[in-house]
């Protein structure tokens, strides 16, 4: 096992990876950008490294200097987590060539999966299916909008290097359609550095249900169940769960082969995620591999009771999975809700400020990944996600009830967050039925507002408690004599220091 | 013991609303009046900005933290921004001329129209990208672009104002 | 299922029955004595009712006051938690006159097993090996003396009423039988109100290991495995896991069939704990059963799955326990760690103060249980444990490397506690090995002194960052005024404002 | 920045053991000397007490708090109470005539011997009950009771003389 491991992130993901390799003896080295001097990764690493700039080409970006840096503490290993450089092959390549392990995939591997053209031509060889679409090389507007018109619409416009819903646009008619094709294209480029975007079938009304997938070098492949994650806004996720409500057990069955044949289908190794789409008849279509960790990955490990990041240790160390298939249980059900500093009533527009309050919930069950805490600063360089919160119980009911519960104990002040919005989608009569689909926000929490039902009486009562508690004499004193007409000066209960 | 009744007149306002409280403190007791309600509580402060409050046999639970204006108020997992108003000499609530304030501090990707233009309600005017996402301001009303203050990869600050706009008479 | 449940208890298990009824939508009543006023388990509730004097006599331990305010408050039921009025049949009975729900078993069963000489031999007639001793009502001195050494020694005198290590004696030599006897008696006497004894042949180098049972009122009795209870110190349980190291299959089997064999035979409702000691050589003998729930109770729920608490409130609600043997499974490996305030380094003498800081370890599988809170003050009224500190993992070497993280980053200041006491133990090799019995502590720690290695580099390190950032100036003046003969005066590197 | 060098030389007393420190402090780097090495540390207080603390490669993380007179320096799940003396006027530790003091606070279950009568090296002289466990306080010599000060029942404070025994020499 590696002695030393660089965490190349940020946030809640380089905390949860430096606590599994302290568990594991393994010493942590955090990287940090100038804003992040004083983050919660940074205060529990063992040693930890000022990548200066905030901008992320600069710091968690700089292929360069992270690879220095690994070099100079002696870093046998780096995490890259997700997001940033997880899923850049010209990282892995660089540790590879620096003799650093880089915890994760082959570059030629992340290479291919990022290519969402090629990967689908490969899935599709391996026997799993695959939804109709244009993944040609010509990417000139004119070609894309005769393919797009040959598909039909609805369609999807899709970032060949995408993830994370970024140059991503759907086109209900073709008169939308050029316009998208030319701002995805736009974001495809300013997120990836490519504009290249592919066109494929838009099937109404889909779920999102992903496999994990465990893989070694020694060719064991194993899955470890499903996630549900169909209820996304902007095309990103915001709750996932598992099992999955829709799920039967041929269909995971089916699901779980299909998973693991594509993963062997391109020599993957490490843990990784295959995304499906399911459509209203139980017919599933492989979207997209993502090469990397999920950040849903805590449902999978409450109800396995596997730790992913540990065996991604494990395995990129060397070690042989010696978890088998049959092993693996899924027990009770699990939900996770990820908590954003966003503005759900304003089109969840990010939110950004100093956390003057964090409390989290804590209970049975209860799992708080977070990488803030009181007094840190949300800036607008990263992303805006400030922590996740896991729960897991017997069944999806209880799982749900503990999920509100936890949620009503959560507390951050400072920032504008998604929480009493989460409660609002928990409790809806459609999910707690399991009705969900990719659209669910659209199509209940549409014109959702926090506030239109005013102040409650709770909170005005709180208030009057605490100005009472917090008000000087003098200044009881200077409000009164302000306006002499005031109507106050006619009401019978004025006392003062009686 | 010795401390005697103690009351405070507070207006709070709350999304344009304004709320009047009347709140008499003895000791741990509180009465409150709001809408011709009296309210009679035992409340104290646990620790800094911690309330815990026995209204009858129910108990409220709250956090209050003090903002440069504003206080946040966290009652059952939502939060509430509220700002104590004096009764006299109260600024009007400043509405917001909408859309044609930049939401969000990041980067101008780029500016679609030019100072004099006419354009249509819901055009693009402007984009801007922050945190990896991009926003667009769009016009709130037909009419002729007077003024255009951003340009391709500028920065801009949540609130700046990214353009004016003469409204066309209907 | 109720819609208002009186938690008669406080501390960390009041606050984890309390948490369980809100996620079930059920309201809360805490109640609490005067220096419990700010208490967690008081913040938390719906309601709260002041018993007023903390003697527990006077507050936790009055039947008649809590059954009063129950009544008041209309609450239907009311769950006692652990110790205080658990085990107390003339509760139950109180509860059950005034037509309230008593969340446990029936008063006839609370005594029949409070009773531990008619307990055994009522389990005995069930087939469940037990341990032989005098069980007689015969309570003089002399008759004692004399069945004890019929008995031989060692031999171990305990409190029939007792529970806890609370009355009980190891007697190795006769020369000290009588003191024995007479010093249990006394303290039987107080602690229960009862100083009837009983003796028993003492097995040398045992384990206890119990077994959880959950019971309905339908007939459906099952068991939940085993919980290895051995390290102790004072007879009280410091630190449990689960799996026992030491169990088979076969002797699971063997263990849980006489468990599930014994609650049937007493007609055992709720949940409850069958205790048993384990020889050497795999014999195991019932000791006693607890009609309560166990402060060790997260450790069978984190690898059942199964929430214990809502099943009680199920239960009594006289819902049937649809749960079937077959579907309770038992994955991976669970550690318990109890936080006393008590010193280990001087006969675990508990501790008395005010808690400067509590601030928990966070992290995956990591469940607090706590009654405390920073700013609480440790009253010598109650019990001294603070808090519950809990890990779950695939095995129990990656169990016991989470448990020591989460050790390392516990801190409670302002009172002396067991953290580092309880890290020492879980790194002993023999720990480590599984090789435990009752007298892992004395074996091993006897003489165990926390800071014969003095004071650490770090620490002083950071005692000296710590005081130089909060020294005023004018500060250092007056030390260095304080004595001209001062050999600091001749140090060359004295500077000051330069 | 321009905050100039200060120097601090500090004795502190941890179980009767006292350590000399030397700590210069320029912004946010110390070097500290302590038994002939020097430290050079960059550090920051995050929040009040908790320290992050940077020593070459190493991440020392520390929380202290200022008891009354002492300081609890936390570090890596354990706990250090420590003094921080003047060099001059330093008082002796005190040496506790150990088992005669009452362990804990808690009520007094019996007093087994009276004022005048022999007692043996480990016989007990008072029973007490606190937090449900029984603590014996027991006779550190053989000797002659010489004054009890507590009875059955009595309330006994921690730290309190629960006897005094004229020692039988040898």
């Amino acid at each position: 096992m590696f002695k030393k491991v660089l965490i190349a992130n940020r946030g809640e993901i380089a905390v949860r990876i430096i606590k599994a390799c302290q568990e594991m003896g393994i010493r942590t080295v955090a990287v940090y950008s100038e804003v992040d001097k004083h983050a919660p990764h940074v205060q529990i690493a063992d040693e930890s490294i000022n990548l200066g700039d905030p901008t992320p080409s600069e710091s968690y970006l700089n292929i360069a200097k992270i690879i220095e840096n690994a070099n100079k503490v002696h870093a046998e290993a780096i995490h890259p987590g997700y997001g940033f450089l997880a899923e850049n092959p010209d990282f892995a390549k660089a540790c590879l060539d620096s003799g650093i392990t880089f915890i994760g995939p082959t570059p030629e591997v992340i290479r291919l999966m990022g290519d969402k053209i090629e990967a689908k031509k490969t899935i599709a060889h391996a026997h799993v299916p695959v939804i109709p679409g244009y993944n040609g090389i010509q990417q000139d507007i004119p070609t894309l909008i005769k393919e797009g018109k040959k598909i039909g619409f609805p369609l999807l416009v899709k970032a060949t290097a995408g993830g994370g819903g970024k140059g991503m646009r759907i086109v209900h008619k073709e008169s939308e359609l050029e316009q998208c094709i030319e701002s995805a294209k736009r974001e495809a480029k300013s997120a990836f550095g490519n504009d290249s975007v592919f066109l494929e079938q838009y099937i109404d009304k889909p779920r999102h249900i992903e496999f994990q997938i465990l893989a070694d070098h020694h060719g064991n492949v194993i899955h470890l169940f499903e996630r549900e994650c169909s209820i996304q806004r902007r095309h990103q996720k915001i709750i996932e769960e598992t099992p999955s409500p829709v799920m039967t057990p041929d269909l995971r069955e089916k699901m779980g082969k299909a998973a693991v044949a594509a993963a062997t289908a391109v020599g993957y190794t490490n843990a990784g995620t295959i995304e499906f789409m399911v459509d209203g008849n139980q017919n599933f279509y492989f979207m997209e591999m993502n090469t990397r960790l999920q950040v849903e990955h805590p449902i999978t490990e409450a109800t396995t009771g596997i730790d992913l990041v540990k065996w991604q240790l494990r395995i990129a160390s060397g070690q042989e999975l010696t978890l088998k298939q049959n092993d693996i249980t899924q027990r009770g059900h699990a939900l996770e809700c990820r908590i954003y500093a966003e503005d759900p009533s304003n089109g969840f527009l990010p939110s950004i400020g100093t956390l003057e309050k964090v409390d989290l919930p804590n209970g049975p069950n209860i799992r708080n990944d977070t990488g803030v805490e009181t007094n840190f600063h949300v800036s607008s360089y990263y992303d805006p996600m400030l922590a996740k919160l896991t729960v897991n119980a017997e069944n999806r009911e209880e799982s749900i009830n503990k999920m509100i519960w936890a949620l009503s104990h959560y507390v951050v002040i400072g920032v504008t967050t998604n929480i009493s919005f989460l409660k609002k989608v928990l409790d809806h009569p459609e999910f707690r039925k399991g009705n969900i689909t990719t659209h669910f926000i659209n199509d209940y929490f549409h014109d959702w507002l926090i506030t239109k039902e005013g102040l409650p009486l709770d909170a005005l009562i709180a208030l009057a408690v605490y100005d009472s508690l917090h008000t000087q004499r003098q200044e009881i004193v200077r409000y009164k004599e302000a306006d002499p007409h005031s109507p106050w000066q006619h009401v019978g209960r004025w006392r003062m220091g009686v | 013991m010795a401390d005697g009744g103690l009351t405070v007149f507070i207006n709070y306002e709350h999304n344009t609303h304004v709320y009047n409280i009347t709140v008499e403190r003895r000791d741990n007791q509180f009465f409150i009046t709001y809408d011709n309600n009296e309210y009679t509580v035992v409340a104290s402060e646990l620790k800094p900005g911690h309330l815990s409050i026995q209204l009858g046999d129910r108990i409220i639970k709250s956090i209050i933290t003090q903002g440069e204006e504003d206080k946040f108020v966290f009652i059952d997992g939502s939060i509430f921004k509220v700002k104590r108003i004096e009764l006299t000499g109260r600024k009007k609530t400043e509405k917001r001329e909408g859309d044609l304030h930049s939401p969000i501090s990041g980067t101008v990707v780029s500016c679609k129209v030019k100072e004099g233009s006419l354009i249509k309600k819901d055009d693009v005017i402007l984009i801007i990208e922050a945190m990896k996402m991009e926003y667009l301001i769009r016009a709130p009303y037909d009419g002729v672009v007077k003024k255009t203050y951003f340009k391709e990869k500028d920065q801009i600050e949540i609130g700046q104002l990214t353009a004016e706009i003469q409204k066309q008479e209907e």
